[in-house]
């Protein structure tokens, strides 16, 4: 299991009273693309923040390449190579589209000692990440409150992309795209196991998580419940195991989709 | 049951409360309060102190708190005369006499005054500058202190009252007056400053209602190379003062021994808690009513008699190395330099 | 692509038939809750304070004379923190209070000694000067754009020097009687004793019976027990001090009846939910199509209002209306509400919680001058005891420990 | 044309040197229901902000049931009747679910000449109408900022849908609902006319758009430049026209799809 | 559903083959542009200030003389107004700093007089002081989680309290020499004309060419050349004032050395951004993994240094450390700061809004007071004078005049 960028066992959050998530086991191995599915309020977010350190988790065990960590942060998080594209952005609204991008990991150059920003170095670095996903926008120089929607969450992709991460977690990244630019964010993901990043995904659009990932656990009510290979599922299953239905919940899966629980291999022991 | 009736004269307390202004100028903490406290005590009395922050609210608290707490007789020094009147109504209420210290109070209840002169005081500023300059002609800058303290507004009055004649046949003349919040001396500094710019340099005299607007002033006379030349009065001759006085920086600081002004309060407040009378004489007529009033001469602190003072009241109240400390010792007056070893 | 896939055991174990979330569904509001906790933990700080007090003070800190003043001395505090928490909620600040007292404590004695105005009157002149400072302040941050800072850091200015120009820089005294009872008289002990106990009679019950209500819904929870306990301590403290010596003072029986107005108009009505929304999102209210500047102008008016009441009583204490007032009440208002947990940046705020505040560090100040410390470790004392109470505090809400 | 509920003429709006919108032309029939898609940055948003009222175009005409305004403001929409489905849900974050959805709204009753808040009915009412799209929240007393991305944008449809409008503005409603609340939400966006309400759908989800709305116009570069039937256009079609490829800018659309300018009737003068 | 269409004349005309937003691509940023507008606007209202009282005053105003004590006043509001924008930016507020500029100006005197350190010592001790009070702010705020409204007040008292403690109430005064030329003394005029002239150039040729390029790039806009005559103008007033009285004082020199760093931190460097991003949104902050406490921490350290060099200043100037001294000297910053454009709620605020915001109120100081205009007067118009200045600078921007 060491191969394994990140693996979780019995993860647990809880808001005070409020039992946000709770049995999340899952792994992702690396250069893997898996997908999360779950209706609204499954614990989804809960969980990403939790890979990401931005919230801590209340019981459970979380590994990094095999490594537990018992108190996460965000700056660990990201020294361990895990990135994040929040369902909220997390943008800092006074800020310009390459500040937000290269937040925390200004460009510098040395001068005399002093490590001065390179300006229209980050600026072109921010336009070539954006001509990527095949956008344009009116300004790089303003600060981003004043995009569209679809323009920030473009910003908050291209952070999360920008430095060749091991592993890039994705809230509803194509939420807020048109079509015409959800596709080349589909393809960007896809050519990420090839440079080495693994990707959990998550997102409403059924199609895209089954044409991309290869594997997708599906949430429910606060709990991993089950996983199935992207390949032998259809949508309409999935939706099916995402919002439990009596016979589904047996773990009878029915259509074209099959829950690994049945057809994978058994659980390999845990070192 | 109210306790209020408990506190007051023949009651048994051994009690004083001593309500003081503001301990932001040096005498109260060093000078008045302990001669008022060992005087006290010595006639086996404990004192409990209270200062307003020359806060007419907070005096109030002070009060209320004291009177809640036993004494049998109350040394109010007021931070306002008139806000005073509702504290005397407040002591006579709970049955506790109650002794004016240093700043009068129109109410006829009080049961005596203890007073140094505040106008006079300030008279006095102008008296000297008189002197120094031969005659009172040419502008004038007077600072005062924190706007609505009583000491501030009556040195100023004793000023306008002792400059009255010139001003009105115009050989002097007023180029800038500002009361300073906290009696800040930085307030006072840009306040100079900018009066010797509006003014041309031709500014004679700066009469500050204590040293530390004086020791601002002066700062700001010095960058004119006007220090020396121009005359500065002071209140309290502090170390500050005295040191000025000593660099001829400063012509004056006007001088009440607090000491005996302390004892002679601790002495009446006993007798008044004793239930006593202390009526002796001299009254004073503060507007409804005689009262009987103990005055304290102030002196006036110049470069003759520094030293004398600075011998007196140090370590106590003056520190006989910040007032001649780095002077050479051609400047230094005679036996000044002693204190200093 | 790994082909090992782990499976948690639940899913292929019992099954699950109900489509419903199976987890807890809250019939109650963590942050209410949590607000209680916050208000409990203020209690028990004050309660600490208390005792310390107490046992420096030997035995005079809480007594029925003491508790008295020092209900009256936190009162012109409390009112004019009141006005000045909604405007936190709002995002607004208001930096006038206490040279709008002082101007208004000048007017009031001018009304009074100089003019020979009436009672009537001069309450007239007091509030309508306090209506109108708030008007200004109000128009000039919505419709002329000035941050509420300025325009009332500018009031601050020329409202105390306004106080120094009609007053002539003295202090006038010698109210007459009516105002002085207002300041220093009360209700007499028998229908004190009778007031605060139906108050805390209908607290009790209407609190009791949502109790009651919300523990056979939500199960148990322990911060209803404790307000409760709270509110009975706070009532049998009133009972104790007022009862044994005068009676209910006029300005405490001001900040009772301001309080409760407040909070009713917080809880139970469109303009206290409006406070809030703009507080907490001033461009999603405005798109609901809340009125965002008229409810700050009425914010600022309100504020205006309290602080004329504040005003009266002030100067009904000092009997007499020094121009010198009130010096930081603005800072002793804010940081009441701070300290009761108010947000400076908007959204978040009590009016319990300010009342705490206020006595918090009002019962910091009496005792230290109770306990006769030296002014200057006075100053020192009180920076110490402030951070620190505040520090327990939310230590105390962090750990969970209350 | 009086039986417009809206209708814009060349509407543009400027932010500074930035043209967001210019040329927006087009009308909303009553109990119609008309989508209006777009790439991102397009133009949809804010042209769903200048109906709404809450900002101000810097010229053209906007028409409220046949009445032109020059100075619109959120109040006076409300008054209008239009109510609007922020793409950034403008939620008070501090307020609870009801509070949220009555902002502005709250139920009262007059007690001595007191209106006093109806905290329990309220309640009740939010309750119903969540269950209409067939949802459940944890709690509706905690503050939304608790609630997660889906079930914030919930409460944002509620409070839109709740007082029987004359127009809805839905700006991407289903951006961040799962698949299985997004067709709920369809079905009543359906039914809307119905009870006499009209829609404007915005939203990237193509395929809900066209078997929703009656028509569909295309924004693009910040003008309204086609208006499509449902009936006759393909997702496709639609795509092409959104990203403007060349063919489609001469007005000659491909596929199956066919553009109204050439097979609808003739523009009618305007009075 | 309607059948009727319509269709914009656009579509159906001229082809258009690009794939380009044909909308205009901007190449400068209208934030900055915004607040270049700002800028100017309030250079504006000074410039009207000035000549009101040039009038006023009958021509002492705009002297060289007066110019120099008009900067030399402005110079420790100056310094602390810096440290406190970068804190408000971070959403965070230092109410402390006029108490520690008089603990510090206490215990300088104490160093220098009564111990008899030497200048060297002493300014280690000032700054010591002043990073330790502002390590002890950033720790209770970041660790202990007090508001910093809260923490800081608690440090205005006890911070002036141990100035009183320290120095007994008394001032102590006769520093020695060099603390008292850092105070009263400057760079004599050849060099400072000098140095006025290749700072001024070096900025003028750093803007000109930025100017030019922008010009080829985007476009001819008035703010850039408008710009640079305001920076010709401030150069040249410099020039005359300092030419032809005595030369930079000191106190000046402090503080542009304090700005040009302090600018260049804020726009050169990482920390500069971590502040505005930590302002702008504290939680997408910290998620991007900044240490956000640990630039709290550092701002307060920063403010804490900044008021100790003004401390020293202020000891300097008056020869002396009264423990009363430098009372609302946080309020003076903060306006300083605010009416420059900072925003209470972060995110937002320019060192040199800053700088003219406190050269504005510095201005209306000594413009009242060379105006010779009675104290309670003084206080009316500078709570006025506040307002309309404000109000202008806001009107003006609004409508677009400037
Ligand atoms: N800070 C919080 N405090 C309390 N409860 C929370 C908090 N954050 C999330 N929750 C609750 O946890 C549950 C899961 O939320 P989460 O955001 O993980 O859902 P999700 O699967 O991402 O849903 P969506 O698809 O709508 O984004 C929700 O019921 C939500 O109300
Ligand atoms: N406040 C503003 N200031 C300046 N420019 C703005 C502002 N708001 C929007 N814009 C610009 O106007 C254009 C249109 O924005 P709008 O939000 O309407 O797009 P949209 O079609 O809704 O896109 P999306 O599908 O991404 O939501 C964008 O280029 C955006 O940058
Ligand atoms: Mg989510
Ligand atoms: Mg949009």
């Amino acid at each position: 299991m060491s191969t394994n960028v990140i693996e979780a066992i019995n993860l647990q959050k809880k808001y005070g009273d409020v039992t946000a998530l709770r049995n999340a086991t899952f792994h992702i191995g690396e250069r893997e693309i898996v997908g999360f599915a779950g209706d609204n309020g499954a614990g989804k977010s809960t969980l990403m923040k939790l890979v990401a350190g931005s919230i801590g988790h209340t019981a459970g065990q979380l590994l990094f390449a095999g490594k537990e960590r018992q108190a996460t942060s965000p700056e660990q998080a990201r020294r361990d190579g895990i990135e994040i594209v929040y369902q909220d952005l997390a943008l800092c609204d006074n800020l310009n589209v390459y500040e937000n991008i290269y937040l925390g990991r200004e460009l510098v150059s040395s001068v005399g000692g002093i490590r001065v920003l390179k300006h229209s170095a980050m600026r072109r670095g921010a336009h070539e990440l954006l001509e990527r996903l095949g956008i344009e926008l009116t300004s790089m120089l303003d600060p981003v409150s004043t995009l569209s929607g679809g323009q920030r969450q473009m910003v908050a992709i291209c952070r999360a992309t920008a430095f060749q991460p091991k592993l890039i977690v994705m809230d509803e990244p194509t939420a807020a795209l048109s079509v015409g630019a959800g596709q080349p964010l589909l393809e960007l993901i896809r050519r990420l196991p090839g440079e080495g990043t693994a990707v959990m995904l998550v997102s409403h659009r059924l199609s895209d998580v089954l044409t991309t990932c290869s594997r997708v656990y599906v949430v429910r009510h606060g709990e991993v419940t089950t996983c199935v290979e992207s390949a032998t599922t259809s949508e309409a299953t999935l939706l099916q195991l995402m919002e439990g239905h009596p016979d589904q919940e047996a773990g009878r899966p029915q259509g074209s989709g099959k829950s690994i629980t049945e057809s994978g291999p058994a659980l390999p022991a845990r070192s | 049951g109210q306790l209020g009736s408990a506190a007051g004269p023949g009651n048994g307390s051994k009690k004083l409360g001593f309500a003081l202004s503001t301990f932001t100028v040096p005498r109260y903490v060093k000078v008045d309060l302990p001669n008022f406290t060992n005087a006290a005590s010595a006639q086996g009395y404990e004192v409990i102190s209270q200062q307003a922050d020359s806060n007419v609210d907070k005096q109030l608290e002070n009060v209320t708190n004291l009177l809640s707490q036993n004494i049998a007789a109350l040394c109010l020094m007021a931070v306002d005369a008139e806000a005073g009147v509702a504290l005397v109504r407040k002591a006579k209420a709970a049955n506790v006499p109650i002794l004016a210290y240093n700043q009068a109070i129109p109410s006829k209840d009080l049961g005596g005054y203890v007073s140094r002169d505040n106008v006079q005081a300030g008279r006095d500023m102008v008296a000297a500058a008189d002197k120094f300059l031969g005659g009172l002609n040419g502008n004038f800058i007077i600072c005062s202190g924190q706007p609505g303290d009583q000491v501030a507004v009556d040195i100023t009055q004793g000023y306008m009252e002792a400059l009255k004649p010139a001003l009105d046949s115009g050989k002097v003349k007023i180029v800038s007056q500002k009361f300073h919040a906290g009696w800040d001396p930085e307030s006072a500094r840009k306040q100079v400053e900018d009066s010797l710019t509006a003014a041309h340099n031709d500014v004679v005299a700066v009469l500050c209602n204590n040293d530390g607007l004086a020791g601002g002033a002066i700062q700001s006379l010095r960058a004119q190379g006007l220090a020396t030349k121009a005359f500065v009065s002071g209140l309290d001759a502090t170390s500050e003062a005295c040191r000025a006085i000593v660099l001829g920086e400063q012509q004056m600081s006007v001088f009440t021994p607090y000491d005996q002004m302390g004892r002679r309060a601790a002495e009446l407040s006993v007798k008044l808690a004793k239930g006593e009378n202390i009526a002796e004489g001299k009254t004073y007529d503060l507007g409804g009513g005689q009262v009987p009033w103990f005055p304290m001469d102030s002196r006036i602190i110049t470069k003759e008699n520094v030293v004398e003072h600075v011998k007196q009241y140090s370590p106590a109240y003056v520190d006989a190395k910040v007032a001649f400390g780095n002077i050479p010792a051609s400047q230094l007056p005679p036996g000044a330099a002693e204190l200093v070893k | 692509m790994s082909t090992s896939v782990d499976e948690p055991a639940t899913a292929a174990g019992a099954p699950v038939t109900v489509r419903k979330d199976p987890r807890k569904l809250l019939t109650y509001s963590r942050e209410a809750e949590s607000t209680t906790w916050r208000l409990l933990a203020l209690v028990a700080v004050i309660a600490l304070v208390w005792v310390v007090f107490q046992q420096v003070t030997g035995g005079v800190f809480v007594t029925p004379r003491n508790l008295t003043n020092l209900s009256v001395q936190v009162s012109v505090t409390a009112l004019v923190a009141l006005g000045v928490t909604w405007l936190l909620v709002a995002r607004q600040i208001d930096l006038s209070s206490g040279a709008l007292i002082a101007l208004i404590a000048v007017m009031i004695a001018q009304s009074e000694v100089i003019h020979g105005w009436g009672f009537g009157v001069t309450v007239a002149v007091a509030i309508g000067i306090g209506l109108f400072s708030g008007l200004v302040n109000g128009v000039l941050v919505t419709a002329v754009g000035i941050p509420a800072f300025i325009a009332t850091l500018g009031a601050f200015s020329y409202l105390r020097g306004a106080g120094y120009l009609i007053s002539d820089g003295s202090t006038v005294s010698g109210l007459g009687s009516t105002m002085f009872t207002l300041g220093n008289g009360g209700l007499s002990p028998l229908p004190s004793v009778i007031l605060i106990f139906v108050l805390a009679a209908a607290v009790l019950v209407y609190r009791g019976r949502r109790m009651i209500a919300d523990v056979r819904r939500s199960g148990f929870r322990a911060s209803q027990l404790l307000s409760l306990v709270a509110i009975c301590l706070g009532a049998f403290l009133a009972l104790w001090a007022f009862g044994l010596y005068q009676g209910i003072p006029y300005p405490v029986l001001l900040v009772l009846v301001a309080v409760a107005v407040a909070s009713f108009v917080a809880s139970q009505t469109r303009f206290g939910r409006h406070i809030y929304a703009v507080g907490g999102n001033p461009e999603a209210a405005r798109r609901t199509g809340i009125k965002t500047k008229r409810i700050l102008v009425v914010l600022f008016v309100v504020a205006g209002l309290l602080t004329s009441i504040g005003a009266l009583i002030q100067a009904a204490r000092l009997d007499a209306g020094p121009p010198s007032t009130a010096e930081l009440m603005e800072m002793a208002a804010i940081s009441a509400a701070v300290i009761g947990g108010t947000s400076l940046f908007g959204g978040r705020g009590t009016i319990g919680g300010t009342m705490l505040g206020a006595f918090l560090t009002g019962s910091i100040a009496n005792g230290l001058s109770l306990a006769g410390v030296n002014t200057f470790w006075q100053l020192v004392a009180t920076g110490l005891l402030l951070v620190a109470a505040v520090a327990t505090d939310r230590r105390t809400r962090k750990e969970g420990l209350l």
